[in-house]
């Protein structure tokens, strides 16, 4: 069952089957499939053996005039990943069963999950595009078919932006073909590039805006709060969950290994630009009266951190980001779904028309206030330990990015407590006398995140092992 | 061919009857305005239709059939062109040549046989 | 008379060139500031006619025979066309009343 | 050469099946011809010898490809054509001519001498300048119909010139002996050849469509009838491109240095007056006029960038580029059927009201936009990584953007199939043009996935 | 080459502009006459001897006459009308061999004004250009039936043009040259005469000769009866006779022509058996060249006062659907005979 193929395979039969199924019973299946998926996972999950190499790798040729190959595999980096995408993948369905959703938006969900897979284990650049681009088609249409408000002209934007962007990408990634020896895309070829430092300053570049698109780093954010506001609560899951790990992850696999020269010249910069980021998205998100807004704007912020804590390209930074990256996934995924749940029986996402939640539903205060701690990353949480890391590595990085980027943790918390406090303290509003509190599926989710949450709060260092030495081996192509 | 290239001196003639041509018939028709006698009436100078009242301008579409045969004579005899060199040529050629020009041919004349089916030549 | 002979024999190659050229500039600029549909198509047909007279001329430069046979495929071509054109032309005319350019302003961003 | 005498007959087979009211048989005798024309191409695919009837025509492998491209689009226009000109009752007029311009598309594909560009490009256009102007009574036909001609037999005059420079210089209208005389003369190549490769140039980015001489494709690309746009911006567009790849890397190539900054000079300008025009038209077929022009600077990276691989770039373009704008205009044929319109609202609600044509337009928009695993996208990767390699880095960023622009156009439609509402009814799809549409669709995505065996065709 | 040769060459042109013109002239005069002749009448009989004066009588008549230009014609084409008309029938004769070449002292005369090797393609481009003399007239005069005649004119002349030209393509297959000096030449005696080889063409090309110079049978441009005047119908003073001679030019050139083309031109049978000298032989060649145009011209006239006119559509079925086939046919016939014969019979 080491096929890595199979995972990629089972998420593209299940939207084939999907899309044909018009009734309720999609729902089931698709939650089936993607349990099917996360189960499919789980043996990797046992037999990765961490010692920083690939592994579990295919490789077939697939054009082979342009010597392009179907190269996937997983190492320290990509497995936590691939295990948040599968994992987050039957919490999110779960979370749509209240929902009149047909088959075709399970279907796209399990087409995007197929190309954030192959984002995730790509080994051949070609490949990587392809699902870099497969994985965008699918979120576009949910966002667009299924979102509120000005939909149209949002996702409009959302796409041409990441479009522009990875084609700034293809034009580094065809200039690192033309110049490989024996003419491939391989990742390995890529890497072990000779690359003058004037090439590797627009290779930075062209990489950088790519992926800082898509993560968002602060000045690309623009498409984001309102495709995060407007998008279907599912689509700001996937969005916020999953898809923006594309982008770090981007960053960690291709960035850093192929101009390091670029990263040594323009980190300085990118650093700041995410410190810039966290800060003015914290700001922002305090100022929110749109819940879903402040989630917007509060991911920004938190990943501008997990952003810097990757181009302080130190083992502390990168394992931080790497584990943040799954941990920010995970409560981010919490934080939208108890908005959706709110928004759902109050038909409202303003702060102001919230408050009292907590004594009307009382088990959903107290998970909000575990996500919202794992959010804030208090220790005993998951967040903790991640923020912990990046801070270490953004410190010995440079002290006054350290304070900077530390402003997070107490910007954070303001605004994360004043979203806990506005909804579920105070007195009860009008649209809040009535609140239901959670039961069935909804129950089961946030039983679930908030169990992952508290669990890798506290036992961390299963995932840290998974990432350590990987991390080492990324962490030594520094100064190349 | 044994026949010699003409030079350009050879249609220096030409150019001399052409020269006496345009003499003979511009001095006609200034001879023919300076003598003879000028008196303009309204009615001499309007068109004549058989005494009837002129209505309009002569400028006017007419039948669209005399486009069509000028259309076609273009066409056909820019091919009967073709033959031309072919023709003088053709006992060199022999049966190769002589084939090709019937395939040529054949094409024109199913062209032909289309235009006169579709009645393009049909005056009515 | 001798020398005028010996000049029309031996024309330089370049005053053919330049001739032509003329003619087909001449057509060009009547294509492009002309607003009749008839003169337009006259003045395209005067650009063939001045590519003609340029294929002739090198043709016997070059002591080669393939451009005149080239000159014939292009009247034949040019004939189709003008017939082509003509057609085109009337039957426009028929629609609009006019064979001037500018009245042809039905498609316009 | 099979395939053009195949394809000459058939087109006066059908002339007169029209003539003695055979309608019926129009079609299958028309795709009978199409069937064999393909086998002879087929068959000469390994007896590729050299050029035939004294050099004039050379079926080598890269012209046997686009001929077959070609003869396929055009089957499957006529397929969709059934019915399409009834009213019109002049089928076979309609066929005949349709075949007619394919011939001289075939014979631009394979041609080894400049009388057979000049003759192929003309079959090609003549044919062409009756069919877009078939509606005799629809004004706007009739005025894109006066436009080609001028346009067209303006841009024949340029060619001309062109050729009768290069002859001049080279005393030749073979191709290889055009090329022999560059090589052999590298230092002294008369300033005739230049000029010659200039007025080409003009001559043939006219027929192309390529800006600055593309002003006549909106409009005539707007004005003819939908089926013969999409004729046009199918074969011609490919054909007239094979032809100019042709000339340029096999007989100019030496001279590369000198027509490079004009290609590129053309193909930037190409794409961005192409895109931002594109992106302001409320029709959409004029949207599609417009980015096939946009199209046509992308195709043109090819010819910048001439190499090894060109050839077979250019082809993965053509193709994926044919097979997405006869699926966009199959669609609008539809929709124009119920809603009796070609602008973008035309499409409103198609996600609803059909959604599998929905589904395959979708497919056909994101293929014309290069979206990954559909054919464009190979396409689009084929011409940027040729343009790579001769590191045109400042024109691939050039071209990036405008990929990007040309995405929100083409997504205006998916926007409109699946985001709007519309009240009108369903589309019917009758099965020829389900035929032709699941074709496309499924090869579009077939080569987007797996286009190994297309790119080493050539 | 020196200043002698275009003196002679000159004085040809006149001679034969003279000649031309003398026998344009007494055309007239002929015509009248013949149809006094064939009506059992006399014909002009007062000005002169048989009325030897009326020619000149006419052509003074023309030349004294008001000249009238119509209000609404477009005044610079209604004054180019006749005179592209005439010019176009002046020079048409050019390539005409008129006879061998005459020795008078030590000079070689040759009694064709220009040898070109593209006569024949030469007399088709200046009689093509012909019509645009009428055409131009017609569409001048702003008058309906001037109009209507000249398009008529202008249909029948092109249509009639195909025929003509493939009837000359199977002349052309047996002379293998399109010098008409040569053409001739070639007929010297009687047997070689092209008429025995191109019985057909012969046929095809004289009815179309008839039809070019817009003769009864096939003068629908001017017929009195539907057209007023035709073409011409709002010219007066000379430019109308311009009109009409240069239609008797046309005529001349015609009869010349076939003379040259198929019944060998100058030549006369047993021409090299009398023993004469070659002047002589010359000369008397230009006399028998003349009786031929004569025969000719005289056909002409026979022909107009026999038949009637055809009606239009008969006259274009007539071009179209019969003589362009059977001239077809001819070429078709002419090659398979002569590569037969050239093949297993020489």
């Amino acid at each position: 069952m080491d096929n890595l193929f199979l995972l990629i395979l089972l998420p593209l039969i299940s939207a084939l089957i999907l899309t044909f199924l018009k009734t309720n019973a999609a729902k089931s299946i698709a939650l089936i499939l993607s349990l099917l998926s996360l189960a499919l996972t789980i043996p990797f999950l046992c037999t990765f053996d961490a010692n920083g190499g690939m592994q579990f790798e295919q490789n077939w040729l697939w054009i082979s005039s342009l010597h392009i190959h179907f190269h996937i595999g997983v190492d320290g980096i990509s497995l936590p990943l691939i295990l948040l995408t599968n994992g987050l993948m039957p919490l999110i369905i779960a979370t749509t069963f209240k929902k009149d959703y047909k088959g075709n938006f399970y279907a796209l969900m399990a087409f995007m999950q197929a190309g954030l897979l192959l984002v995730f284990m790509a080994l051949d650049a070609f490949t990587f595009y392809v699902g870099w681009e497969i994985a965008l088609i699918p979120i576009y249409f949910i966002c667009a078919l299924w979102g509120e408000g000005d939909r149209i002209r949002v996702n409009l934007k959302f796409f041409i932006y990441t479009f522009l962007g990875s084609l700034l990408m293809l034009i580094a990634i065809l200039y690192l073909y033309q110049q490989v020896p024996n003419r491939d895309f391989e990742w390995t070829s890529f890497i072990a590039l000779d690359l003058g430092e004037d090439t590797q300053r627009w290779l930075f570049w062209a990489f950088f805006i790519a992926f800082a698109i898509k993560i968002p780093i602060f000045p690309f954010h623009t498409w984001q709060p309102n495709t995060y506001t407007n998008a279907p609560a599912a689509g700001t899951m996937l969005l916020a969950g999953i898809m923006l790990k594309m982008g770090v992850y981007g960053l960690m696999r291709w960035l850093l290994p192929i101009a390091p020269a670029g990263v040594a010249l323009y980190g300085h910069f990118a650093m700041i630009l995410c410190v810039i980021g966290i800060v003015y998205a914290s700001i922002i998100a305090i100022k929110q009266d749109d819940v879903k807004r402040l989630i917007a704007y509060s991911s920004i912020a938190h990943v501008g951190l997990i952003s810097a804590g990757v181009f302080t390209w130190n083992t502390n930074g990168l394992s931080g980001a790497t584990i943040q990256m799954l941990n920010h996934g995970i409560s981010v995924m919490g934080l939208f779904y108890v908005l959706d749940i709110i928004q759902q029986r109050t038909q409202t996402r303003s702060l102001t028309e919230l408050g009292g939640i907590a004594s009307r539903a009382p088990r959903l205060a107290i998970f909000f206030m575990i996500i919202c701690m794992g959010a804030v990353g208090l220790p005993l949480t998951n967040g903790f330990i991640g923020e912990f890391l990046l801070l270490k590595g953004v410190f010995q990085y440079g002290f006054w990015f350290a304070v900077f980027a530390g402003l997070t943790l107490i910007l954070g918390a303001v605004y994360i407590l004043r979203l806990y406090q506005k909804t579920m303290l105070g007195e009860a509003t009008e649209r809040t006398k009535q609140f239901e509190d959670v039961k069935s599926t909804e129950l089961v989710v946030l039983t679930i995140v908030s169990a992952l949450i508290l669990y890798i709060g506290i036992f961390p260092n299963f995932l840290l092992n998974l990432s350590a030495s990987s991390v080492e081996v990324l962490s030594t192509f520094l100064g190349r | 061919m044994e026949q010699a290239n003409s030079m350009p001196i050879d249609y220096l003639p030409i150019f001399l009857q052409l020269l006496v041509a345009v003499g003979f018939g511009v001095s006609t028709i200034i001879i023919t305005h300076l003598i003879g006698p000028k008196v303009r009436t309204e009615n001499k100078l309007g068109a004549f239709e058989s005494g009837i009242e002129v209505i309009g301008n002569a400028w006017q579409p007419f039948s669209i059939k005399y486009f069509l045969v000028a259309i076609l004579f273009v066409i056909f005899d820019v091919e009967v062109i073709f033959m031309y060199p072919w023709a003088v040529n053709f006992r060199d050629m022999g049966f190769q040549g002589l084939i090709e020009m019937f395939i040529f041919m054949g094409l024109l004349l199913l062209g032909f046989i289309y235009v006169i089916k579709k009645k393009a030549l049909n005056w009515d | 008379m001798e020398t005028v002979v010996q000049q029309l024999q031996g024309v330089p190659i370049n005053h053919y060139l330049i001739f032509c050229s003329i003619i087909f500039a001449i057509g060009v600029i009547g294509v492009l500031i002309r607003r009749n549909v008839i003169i337009i198509m006259m003045s395209i047909e005067l650009m063939l006619n001045a590519v003609n007279l340029l294929l002739a001329a090198f043709s016997v430069q070059h002591g080669d025979s393939s451009g005149q046979v080239f000159v014939f495929f292009i009247m034949a071509l040019a004939a189709a066309e003008v017939a082509v054109g003509l057609a085109i032309i009337i039957m426009v005319y028929r629609n609009t009343k006019s064979v001037d350019i500018d009245s042809l302003n039905k498609l316009r961003w | 050469m099979g395939a053009i005498i195949t394809l000459s007959i058939l087109a006066l087979v059908v002339l007169y099946l029209g003539l003695f009211k055979v309608k019926s048989m129009l079609l299958p005798v028309s795709i009978l011809g199409f069937l064999v024309a393909i086998g002879f191409l087929w068959f000469d695919w390994n007896s590729t010898s050299g050029p035939l009837y004294s050099g004039m025509v050379h079926f080598d492998h890269y012209a046997i490809v686009f001929s077959i491209l070609c003869i396929a689009v055009t089957l499957c226009i006529f397929v969709v054509s059934k019915g399409y000109f009834d009213q019109e009752g002049q089928v076979a007029e309609y066929y005949s001519l349709l075949i007619f311009s394919l011939t001289g598309a075939v014979l631009v594909n394979s041609y080894h001498n400049f009388s057979m560009l000049f003759l192929g490009i003309e079959i090609m256009s003549v044919a062409l300048y009756i069919l877009v102007g078939i509606r005799k009574r629809d004004k706007a036909s009739n005025e894109a119909a006066l436009k080609y001609f001028i346009m067209g037999a303006f841009s024949t005059g340029f060619l001309l010139f062109g050729i009768a420079l290069l002859y001049g210089a080279t005393g030749s209208f073979d191709l290889s002996e055009v090329k022999e005389y560059v090589v052999n003369n590298p230092q002294a190549i008369s300033p005739l050849f230049y000029g010659g490769i200039l007025f080409l140039i003009v001559g043939l980015t006219f027929k192309v469509g390529a800006v600055p001489f593309h002003f006549w494709t909106p409009d005539v690309y707007d004005g003819a009838p939908i089926l013969i746009t999409s004729y046009m911006s199918t074969v011609v567009k490919v054909a007239s491109f094979a032809g100019l790849l042709r000339l340029f890397s096999y007989s100019l190539l030496p001279l590369q240095d000198f027509w490079t900054p004009v290609f590129l000079v053309i193909a930037i300008l190409t794409l961005f007056v192409g895109n931002i025009s594109a992106l302001m038209q409320s029709s959409f077929k004029r949207m599609l006029a417009y980015s096939s022009v946009s199209h046509a600077g992308y195709m043109l990276f090819a010819i910048i960038a001439v190499g090894a691989t060109s050839a077979n770039s250019i082809f993965a373009y053509g193709l994926a580029y044919s097979l997405a704008t006869i699926v966009a205009f199959t669609g609008l044929i539809l929709v124009k059927k119920t809603t009796g319109s070609e602008h973008f609202e035309a499409f409103n609600g198609l996600g609803k009201r059909n959604p599998m044509l929905a589904f395959a337009m979708t497919v056909a928009m994101l293929s014309l936009a290069g979206i990954p695993l559909t054919a464009g996208f190979i396409g689009k990767f084929m011409m940027f990584s040729s343009v790579m390699e001769n590191y045109h880095i400042v024109l691939l960023v050039l071209a990036v953007v405008n990929a990007a622009i040309a995405v929100y156009y083409y997504l205006k439609v998916v926007v409109a199939m699946y985001f709007r509402d519309s009240e009108e009814s369903c589309v019917n799809v009758q099965w020829n043009y389900s035929i032709v549409l699941f074709l496309a669709v499924v090869l579009t995505i077939i080569i987007g996935v797996y286009p190994d065996y297309l790119l080493k065709l050539i | 080459m020196e200043w002698s040769f275009v003196i002679e060459k000159l004085i040809l042109v006149f001679i034969i502009f003279v000649v031309t013109l003398l026998i344009a002239m007494y055309s007239t005069l002929a015509e009248r006459k013949i149809a006094g002749f064939m009506q059992d009448r006399y014909g002009p009989d007062r000005a002169g001897l048989f009325g030897i004066l009326q020619p000149l009588c006419d052509g003074g008549k023309f030349f004294f006459k008001e000249e009238i230009i119509p209000a609404g014609a477009h005044k610079a084409l209604f004054i180019l009308g006749p005179t592209i008309a005439i010019i176009t029938a002046c020079i048409s004769s050019a390539v005409i061999p008129w006879g061998q070449e005459l020795q008078i002292g030590d000079r070689t005369i040759s009694l064709q004004v220009a040898d070109v090797n593209v006569g024949i393609l030469y007399m088709f481009g200046v009689i093509a250009l012909g019509v645009y003399g009428i055409m131009l007239g017609g569409w001048a005069s702003n008058n309906k039936f001037s109009l209507m005649g000249a398009i008529r004119a202008a249909s029948q002349s092109i249509s009639y043009e195909i025929a003509m030209g493939l009837s000359i393509i199977a002349l052309l297959m047996v002379t293998q040259s399109l010098s008409l000096k040569e053409i001739v030449a070639q007929q010297s005696g009687f047997v070689n005469w092209n008429i025995w080889a191109q019985p057909l063409g012969f046929i095809i090309f004289m009815v179309c000769a008839f039809a070019e110079c817009n003769r009864v049978p096939f003068d629908l441009p001017e017929c009195e009866t539907e057209l007023v005047g035709g073409y011409h119908t709002e010219y007066s003073s000379m430019k109308l006779g311009l009109y009409m001679f240069s239609e008797y030019i046309n005529m001349f050139v015609s009869s010349a022509l076939m003379a040259s083309l198929y019944f060998g031109g100058y030549n006369f049978p047993f021409m090299n058996d009398l023993g004469l000298s070659a002047n002589m032989i010359t000369i008397l060649g230009v006399v028998v060249f003349f009786i031929k145009i004569l025969l000719f011209i005289f056909f002409f006239m026979w022909v107009r006062w026999t038949l009637p006119r055809f009606r239009y559509d008969q006259l274009m079925n007539l071009g179209w659907k019969m003589l362009i086939p059977l001239a077809i046919a001819n070429i078709v016939l002419t090659g398979v005979f002569t590569l037969i014969k050239d093949t297993y019979f020489s």
